[in-house]
């Protein structure tokens, strides 16, 4: 269960008080009812999905009630940080960055797998 | 010292052990009764009782003992139970205590667990190798359901599932704190005494009935000048003075999840024999820590040769709990094999405690001098740089071979226990969990935490402490405190892993590592050599480490022969990944309080007991129970929905339609907002009037409906349907604060606020009229909304009709809805009132053609697809839906639109969801061109009637369509929606 | 290719298994191929299978970035049905169950298909009502699924709860017969070994880290960790990743990925004889052969690459299997784990042709790709070769997130009223 | 007609085990008052209590409450014959929204030493005092329903719920009552 700080009770709150609302800063366009079929899938169904940081919506919806953004990297789900509906995208620091960022499962660096001819001599 | 003849097993060792024997404690197993003492495990118990032999494995059915003292057993599983509900399988001896009247039952094994049957697997056992069942039980193709498939089911599983629903509960603690620290051992400890001290709220954890993890197994070591054990004992017990500090026993910190989230199980009954049945049988704490200290230890490895798996073969640790803990004897002529410091001075005490030790074989050709020595003192024999190759003993081990490593000097030496260590496996389960990496030790064989991704911090066994200074170092560090003073005697340094002895090339090989799952070395080798590249793939092709104890024990083992067999280093293929939970948990105890009537809410309207009262049969909608029908004595659901929906429009019906979702929207940008989530037009409605809306989604598609009436100029009085109360809401809520935040309107849920009573028919006028105030009624035409009073009581009464009748919606503060129904009713009965239901009012709405979202619309239905064109603002230049509704395949033809369908033998009613065809006699698969959405016998018009959705429904007015069924087509004609009074005549009664 | 029966095993015996050979080669990477897959889940595993198979392309790579059946191949809850509603799902999922039932036959690997039954349960009026749309449909379309009453439900599944003081009573349910489930491992592995046999070459240990393209947009093959491999056509079957390999070739989805978890109990003796999914409570069950319940529970509620899930999902599932299986009550959860499920806003996948010339995409399976795998590869198989999708995954396009035409099942079983 | 009585959906229950007791609330006035930043002040004047700005914070004056519920957001409540009902209807002039919701909401005390154990069975927040103190108040969950929690005194709590969820909001802590015994 996440934690999320919420921007407008300025606390750390458990997700199950949230409802995740997908993702942040597509705006609706202003002439939507002129806009071509293309541009409406590119609104209503095109997703950034990204593996990494991502802008996304929550709704505080057990507490109080408010939409706010949300910046966490969907590799480590930790939070960068959060902001109130409205404002603008924000700029990431490097720090901030790599305080989210998940550290390598891998134990020793990266080896290629050896040929079988390899692995044959081994034995 | 001497073996005692107590009452509570001939294996207890005099003045050993930490038991109070003053009480002893009865229980069965296998049926056979057998003492114990209090706080004895039952393998302890059985140990004392001289039982071994446990149970028999997974795969082989081979006879299995004991092999160790705690959660890490994959062998003493067994079935304990109090009484025949109350049976739980698969349960560790190792853990289970033992309690007053207790019946414990091996698994497994049929008839008897000392003769198996299915011990003819261990005959075979050279014929399936892993993963043997993918090559074969393929030909006869039918075979595998009929014949291979029950056979291998059959032949698998450990325990039997319990038959009856279980009758315990269980409960749920959410908690917060500065440290959770998980493991009560000396690090544990030390670590929560020093957080604790310091004024942090601190949680200390430990899954044992008893702190002190491997200092239960040790009489020598001192702690600030006292024995280990006292210094364990003053510890906790100052612990659980302080305010800021909650001690858990037999709890086990199972799972880490995101954001130092840890979830523990705790086992509060199920050491009591007669448990407060107010208590809770198991709690389970989610716990969100400021920092997680892991202090869970480390585990000792078994050693991999032929015949490790006999009875009596056990971990060298173990056999040092069994009697320094518990005082029980666990052989009288005990085999040492090990690879580890550790296992020498559980020999010395075993030998000091009247089990002599015949033999220590140490893989090592170097063993430290003092250990030597001291074997010397104690006169035992040691072989160091040899091995076991091979033991004998079918129900119990009675001898191990031991030979030189280079192969020479083979010598076969009479035992009745053999006690192995290959070292020790710190235990970074919880850490790996959070998601931790690892890195590997090579010159201990073994992997240690690295860095971090969560707020923990790992001391002692777990971290690699291999003495107790280095165990209190790591808690003083961890806790920025002094570390407390020690005097010990033992080390954990020496270590062997991967490396199989004996038959290790035969067929027949008997080297376990997973010792429940029957994995071998062998199996391992095949799993490589067929290309298993992956230690991923090893494990799911051997299945090794995936039985019950999760490979505790086997892990490193299976990782090392991988390995070699592979020419790879350990670290460059890796661990498998831990995954919650560290060990087994109760799903009840996951579920806690959830089951029962907390399982869902159940939502009830202020007149719900009236209908009960009345003899109402409810249904499910949502988490509402909402009156289906009301049965008078003798009749079904048909004959009741028929009267109950003649009454209605032959005079009049009473309806409890409080569950319908009311949004009251406020503010001078009320209307604004209206226009925006509504296909319709608004800014014209005037005050004291209603409009019936479409709500879409931005793709166009039907979202919900409902009447809204106009209070003021800037207040609404929004209804939805009674599912889509909350998502409408939160649909509202997403426009206004992220598209719209500026607009001055707010939106408030009302839908408790006010029970609503329809009353619809021809006489609804007549019933309501005496209790109406402040609200002239000949001022009220249809659709229309007044304030006012009703029977004293403040009213919004909307004149409104879902039945095509006149009628009203009185509207009363929630809390009233009861008594102003019974008024109605009371006057009302006279007159021919009778309550309806949720079917009678899907008849009658039907009647009429009127739509129910999510019946006759299902996500993929526009408004014009369900002829409600009309209610698009057709000036509007902006609603949610608008553009959507305009893309190609929304706008084409050939959409499947709503119409009537009568069937031509009037008497049929067709099934919903029946699939509509042009012809029924084309083959399959047919070409469906729709369905039936809602179908019902109307009493009102003598028929049955239809609606149904179907591609150009409205072009194939009076066509005839087929509806075939299993057996045979029903003909069809296509009709208008409404069946009853189409001019709407009966509205303005 | 080693052919597997039980004469070879018994032949193997007298020499301790000394015989066997790989299942599948571990080549290294070829600079160039015919087609590349990236995934060597079951579904890439299957589409080079059959680009072997039926259309004659050998030289095939399958491009891994761990190990094969890794994904949500080897982390799902292996139910198999075909009992959907359009005429699109019930098309591919009915194909895919027609070659489920002689998979172990073909691949000479025993997938253990268990054509056990899977009953989908009603708990109310709609439900029921979903319930009977779907079986008229299937009947129609050739697909077998029946209504069972509320006793015939418990007879099937005799530990089924049909008390009437449920908080949702089981009002009947919707058996389809020829579902069931299968071994997933078997599937990904029986695929490999047989793809390999035919010279398709399985590279583990290899991730994509770019498509190539010429300057007419044509592909060229890819960039991997283990250095470029060409190819004019690229298939990617990548499930939770799908977003992030399009994007590397400039295209933009309509999919979001969500954690999907799944777990099982200690094993028992056979205790549960068919599959029990209810989509009002959340329940997903069956048994293994091994004798663990396995059961799926929901999606979190945010996008996430993690494989990891929160605690609150699995308690929600459990809530409903102890309501459904009160004895369960005191089985124990063995082993958790999580997926990454790509979703599309219709919940339907995606098997088709993209804008980018030579590279086709499979995605979108959601919580249910796992039933499919054997048809699903087939049609993609065929797209890839012919360049033009089977007539069967002829409506799983791109496009119909423009044009509006959803194959949208979800909403077809719309919460009512 | 002044034999139409109210009835209030948990009526007569009662509850106690070691360390709690369960009682429900008597029936009180409750408005949903909405307003924005600028409207707070004027608002807070017209109704006689300034509207508590800081987020889970309540105001008790002249026995009527205000809890913030969110930055636009409170729940103002009052017993009856506190006439809170006739303060309200005083900002029908005033930019805001303030919807009765009396009826919408019945409400619960939990009270005594083991309130806290038996609350955080189903509610998730930290209810500490330190992090949750006298006066707290806060929307949030218990077990499968949503809340409002107001902390009255170290050991005694209201908790507000809608009425259709009170049955089970008073059955899930009668059965953490049961268990909160440690």
């Amino acid at each position: 269960m996440l934690l999320i700080q919420c921007p407008y009770c300025q606390e750390d709150r458990p997700e199950i008080e949230f409802q995740g609302a997908g993702e942040a800063h597509i705006a609706r366009p202003a002439n939507i009812a002129d806009i071509s079929d293309a541009e409406f899938s590119e609104y209503f169904f095109i997703r950034d999905n990204t593996k990494g940081i991502v802008f996304e919506r929550w709704r505080h919806t057990h507490g109080c009630g408010r939409f706010f953004n949300a910046v966490r990297n969907s590799i480590s789900d930790k939070f960068i940080m959060t902001y109130k509906a409205g404002e603008p995208k924000p700029e990431l620091t490097e720090e901030q960055i790599k305080a989210a960022a998940p550290i390598s499962k891998k134990p020793a660096a990266d080896k290629p797998e050896p040929s079988p001819s390899k692995a044959e001599k081994a034995k | 010292m001497s073996i005692s003849s107590a009452s509570a097993g001939a294996n207890r060792i005099k003045n050993r052990g930490r038991l109070n024997r003053a009480r002893t404690i009865s229980f069965t197993w296998d049926g056979k009764s057998l003492n114990a003492y209090d706080g004895d495990t039952l393998a302890s118990a059985l140990l004392a009782n001289g039982i071994h032999l446990t149970g028999r494995s997974f795969k082989y059915h081979r006879p299995r003992g004991i092999l160790s003292a705690g959660p890490e057993e994959p062998n003493a599983i067994v079935d304990i139970a109090r009484d025949t509900a109350r049976r739980q399988p698969n349960v560790r001896a190792t853990v289970q205590e033992v309690f007053d009247g207790m019946q414990a039952n091996s698994q497994n094994r049929f008839p008897a667990l000392i003769f198996d049957v299915g011990a003819v697997n261990d005959f075979f056992g050279p014929f399936i190798p892993a993963g043997f069942y993918y090559k074969t039980f393929m030909w006869p193709a039918s075979f595998w359901k009929h014949v291979y498939e029950p056979f291998i089911r059959r032949a698998a599983g450990l325990g039997t599932a319990p038959t009856e629903a279980d009758p315990d509960t269980y409960a749920n603690r959410y908690a917060h704190c500065d440290v959770l620290v998980a493991g009560g051992g000396p690090a544990g400890i030390a670590a929560a005494l020093a957080a604790a001290r310091k004024g942090k709220s601190v949680i200390l954890c430990d899954e044992n009935a008893d702190f002190g993890g491997h200092l239960r197994a040790d009489i020598h070591a001192q702690i600030d000048g006292q024995p280990a054990m006292d210094w364990v004992a003053s510890a906790v017990a100052e612990l659980r003075s302080l305010d800021n500090a909650t001690v858990l026993n037999r709890t086990t910190a199972f799972g880490y999840y995101t954001a130092n989230m840890v979830a523990l199980a705790e086992r509060v009954t199920d050491h009591i024999a007669d448990p407060d049945p107010e208590l809770p049988r198991e709690r389970l704490w989610q716990v969100r820590a400021g920092t997680v200290l892991i202090a869970t230890g480390a585990i000792e490895r078994h050693l991999v040769f032929h015949g490790n798996d006999r009875p009596a073969v056990m971990l060298a640790s173990a056999a040092q709990m069994f009697a320094n803990h518990f005082g029980v004897s666990i052989g009288k002529r005990v085999g040492v094999y090990t690879a580890c410091d550790s296992a020498w001075q559980a020999a010395f005490d075993l030998h000091e405690a009247g089990s002599p030790i015949a033999l220590i074989v140490d893989t090592r050709s170097e063993v430290p001098s003092q250990l030597l020595a001291k074997a010397n003192d104690l006169g035992i024999a040691v072989k160091p740089g040899h091995k076991v190759t091979a033991t004998s003993g079918r129900l119990r081990i009675s001898s191990m071979t031991v030979e030189a490593e280079n192969g020479h000097g083979k010598e076969k030496t009479p035992i009745d226990a053999l006690i192995v260590s290959g070292g020790w496996t710190p235990s970074v389960h919880l850490f790996s969990q959070s998601r931790g990496r690892l890195k590997f030790d090579a010159d201990n064989g073994r992997f240690l935490p690295d860095e971090v991704a969560e707020n923990c911090i790992c001391i002692g066994g777990c971290n690699g402490a291999m003495t107790l200074a280095d165990a209190l170092d790591d808690a003083a560090n961890a806790t920025g405190s002094k570390p407390a003073n020690c005097e010990e005697t033992g080390s954990m340094v020496g270590y062997q892993i991967g490396t199989s002895n004996g038959k290790t090339d035969s067929a027949f090989d008997k080297s376990f590592i997973d010792f429940q799952n029957d994995v071998t070395a062998k199996d391992i080798r095949l799993a490589v050599r067929e290309g298993m590249l992956s230690i991923e793939h090893v494990k799911r092709y051997t299945t090794t480490g995936m039985a019950t104890d999760q490979g505790k024990m086997s892990n490193m083992h299976g990782l090392a022969i991988a390995a070699t067999e592979l020419g790879r280093e350990i670290p460059d293929i890796g661990l498998t990944t831990f995954r919650a939970p560290y060990t087994p948990v109760t799903f009840g105890t996951i579920i806690n309080h959830a089951k029962g009537k907390l399982f869902d809410v159940t939502r009830t309207t202020p007149i719900h007991s009236w209908a009960q009262e009345h003899g109402a049969v409810f249904e499910d909608v949502g988490n509402w129970k909402r009156t289906w029908y009301f049965p008078k004595p003798g009749e079904d659901m048909q004959a009741a929905v028929n009267r109950e929906c003649a009454a209605t429009r032959n005079a009049a019906g009473i309806f409890d339609a409080s569950t319908l979702g009311k949004i009251e929207v406020v503010g001078p940008d009320a209307v604004k907002f209206m226009e925006l989530m509504y296909t319709n037009p608004w800014q014209k409605l005037a005050v004291g009037r209603c409009r019936y809306g479409i709500m879409l989604r931005e793709d166009g598609f039907i979202y919900d409906d409902g009447v809204v009436g106009r209070l003021a100029e800037d207040r609404f009085h929004v209804t939805t349907t009674t599912g889509g109360a909350p998502r409408v809401l939160n649909h509202m809520e997403d426009y206004l604060q992220t598209e719209f935040p500026d607009w001055k309107v707010w939106l408030t849920s009302t839908s408790e606020q006010w029970a609503v009573i329809a009353v619809q028919g021809p006489k609804a006028r007549e019933i309501i009229e005496p209790f109406v105030e402040d609200i002239d009624l000949d001022d009220m035409p249809h659709m229309s909304i007044r304030e006012g009073r009703f029977c004293g009581v403040r009213t919004r009464l909307m004149r409104v009709s879902f039945t095509g009748e006149l009628g009203f919606e009185i509207n009363v503060p929630a809390n009233y809805g009861r008594s102003v129904w019974e008024k109605i009713w009371e006057r009302g009965e006279p007159l021919g009132l009778t309550p309806y239901g949720t079917e009678a009012m899907h008849v009658l709405r039907a009647e009429k053609g009127f739509i129910i979202v999510g019946q006759d619309t299902d996500g993929t239905v526009t408004p014009d697809d369900a002829n409600l064109s009309w209610a698009i603002g057709k000036k509007k230049t902006d609603f949610v839906g608008i553009r959507g509704l305009k893309r190609i395949d929304l706008v084409a033809e050939g959409r499947r639109q709503l119409v009537g369908l009568k069937t031509l033998d009037p008497r049929e009613v067709l099934e919903e969801g029946a699939q509509i065809v042009e012809d029924p006699h084309q083959p399959i698969p047919m070409k469906m061109i729709g369905f039936v959405t809602s179908s019902y016998w109307s009493e009102n018009c003598g028929r049955s009637i239809a609606l149904a959705l179907i591609e150009n429904g409205r072009a194939q007015m009076g066509e005839k369509l087929h509806v075939p069924m299993a057996n045979g087509a029903i003909a069809v004609e296509v009709c208008e929606t409404v069946f009853i009074d189409p001019d709407g005549s009966k509205l303005n009664g | 290719m080693r052919k597997f029966s039980g004469f070879a095993l018994a032949r193997e015996t007298m020499r301790a298994h000394k015989g066997w050979d790989r299942q599948w080669d571990n080549p290294e990477p070829r600079a160039k191929y015919e087609v590349i897959i990236i995934g060597a889940g079951g579904h890439g595993l299957a589409t080079a299978y059959y680009l072997a198979k039926v259309h004659g392309i050998t030289d095939v790579a399958v491009l891994e970035k761990g190990w094969l059946g890794g994904g949500n191949t080897g982390r799902n809850t292996t139910i198999i049905r075909s009992n959907y509603l359009y005429d699109e799902s019930a098309g591919i999922y009915d194909h895919a169950i027609k070659l489920w039932e002689t998979l172990s036959q073909e691949l000479n690997y025993n997938v253990m298909f268990s054509q056990r039954g899977v009953m989908m349960l009603a708990h109310n009026v709609h439900d029921a009502q979903v319930a009977q749309r779907h079986i008229h449909a299937n009947r129609l379309n050739g697909v077998d699924n029946e209504w069972l009453d509320r006793d015939a439900a418990k007879a099937y599944c005799p530990p089924l709860n049909i008390s009437s003081s449920l908080r949702y009573p089981v009002m009947g349910a919707a058996l389809q017969r020829r579902g069931g489930v299968a071994r997933h491992d078997a599937v990904a592995w029986g695929y490999a070994r047989a793809a390999s046999a035919m010279g398709v070459h399985i590279i583990q240990n290899c991730e994509v880290t770019g498509i190539n393209q010429d300057s007419n947009g044509q592909v060229t093959g890819v960039e991997t960790t283990r250095g470029s491999i060409g190819a004019s056509k690229v298939g990617i079957v990548a499930a939770g990743h799908t977003s992030v390999l399009m994007e590397m070739a400039g295209v933009r989805m309509p999919l979001e990925s969500f954690p999907l978890q799944a777990l099982v109990s200690e094993p028992v003796k056979p205790c549960f004889p068919c599959v029990v999914m209810s989509n009002t409570v959340h329940a997903y069950i069956s048994q293994s052969d091994k004798g663990e319940l396995v059961i799926g529970a929901g999606t979190d509620q945010y996008t996430s690459y993690s494989q990891t899930g929160g605690m609150h999902i699995i308690s929600h599932t459990l809530e409903a299997i102890c309501e459904m299986f009160p004895m369960f009550s005191r089985m124990k959860m063995l082993r958790s784990w999580g997926g990454i499920v790509d979703v599309t806003p219709d919940r339907s996948p995606i098997i088709a042709k993209t804008p980018v010339k030579g590279l086709y995409v499979n995605c979108g399976w959601g919580t249910g790709g796992f039933k499919a795998t054997p048809g699903s590869g087939h049609v993609f198989a065929h797209t890839i070769a012919k360049d033009e999708p089977h007539k069967i995954n002829a409506g799983y396009t791109l496009e119909r997130f423009t044009t509006g035409r959803l194959i949208d099942e979800a909403a077809a079983a719309a919460v009512a009223h | 007609m002044d034999d139409v009585l109210q009835i209030e959906p948990l009526a007569g229950r009662r509850f106690a085990a070691t360390g709690i007791a369960l009682e429900p609330a008597p029936f009180c006035e409750r408005f949903s008052l909405r307003a924005g930043p600028e409207e707070v002040a004027e608002v807070g004047k017209e109704i006689g209590i300034a509207l508590p700005v800081k987020p889970k914070s309540s105001k008790t004056l002249k026995k009527i409450s205000a809890l913030w519920l969110g930055p636009d957001e409170w729940l103002i409540m009052a017993a009856p014959e506190t006439g809170l009902s006739a303060k309200m209807s005083k900002l029908d002039g005033t930019l805001c929204s303030a919807v009765d919701v009396s009826h919408r909401n019945t409400a619960i005390y939990v009270e005594g030493p083991n309130a806290l154990a038996v609350l955080n069975a189903g509610c998730p927040q930290n209810l500490s005092l330190t992090a949750f103190p006298k006066g707290a108040c806060s929307r949030t969950i218990i077990g499968k329903s949503e809340i409002i929690l107001l902390r009255e005194s170290p050991e005694r709590f209201r908790v507000e719920c809608w009425r259709s969820f009170s049955d089970y909001v008073w059955n899930f802590l009668v059965d953490a009552g049961k268990s909160a015994q440690i």
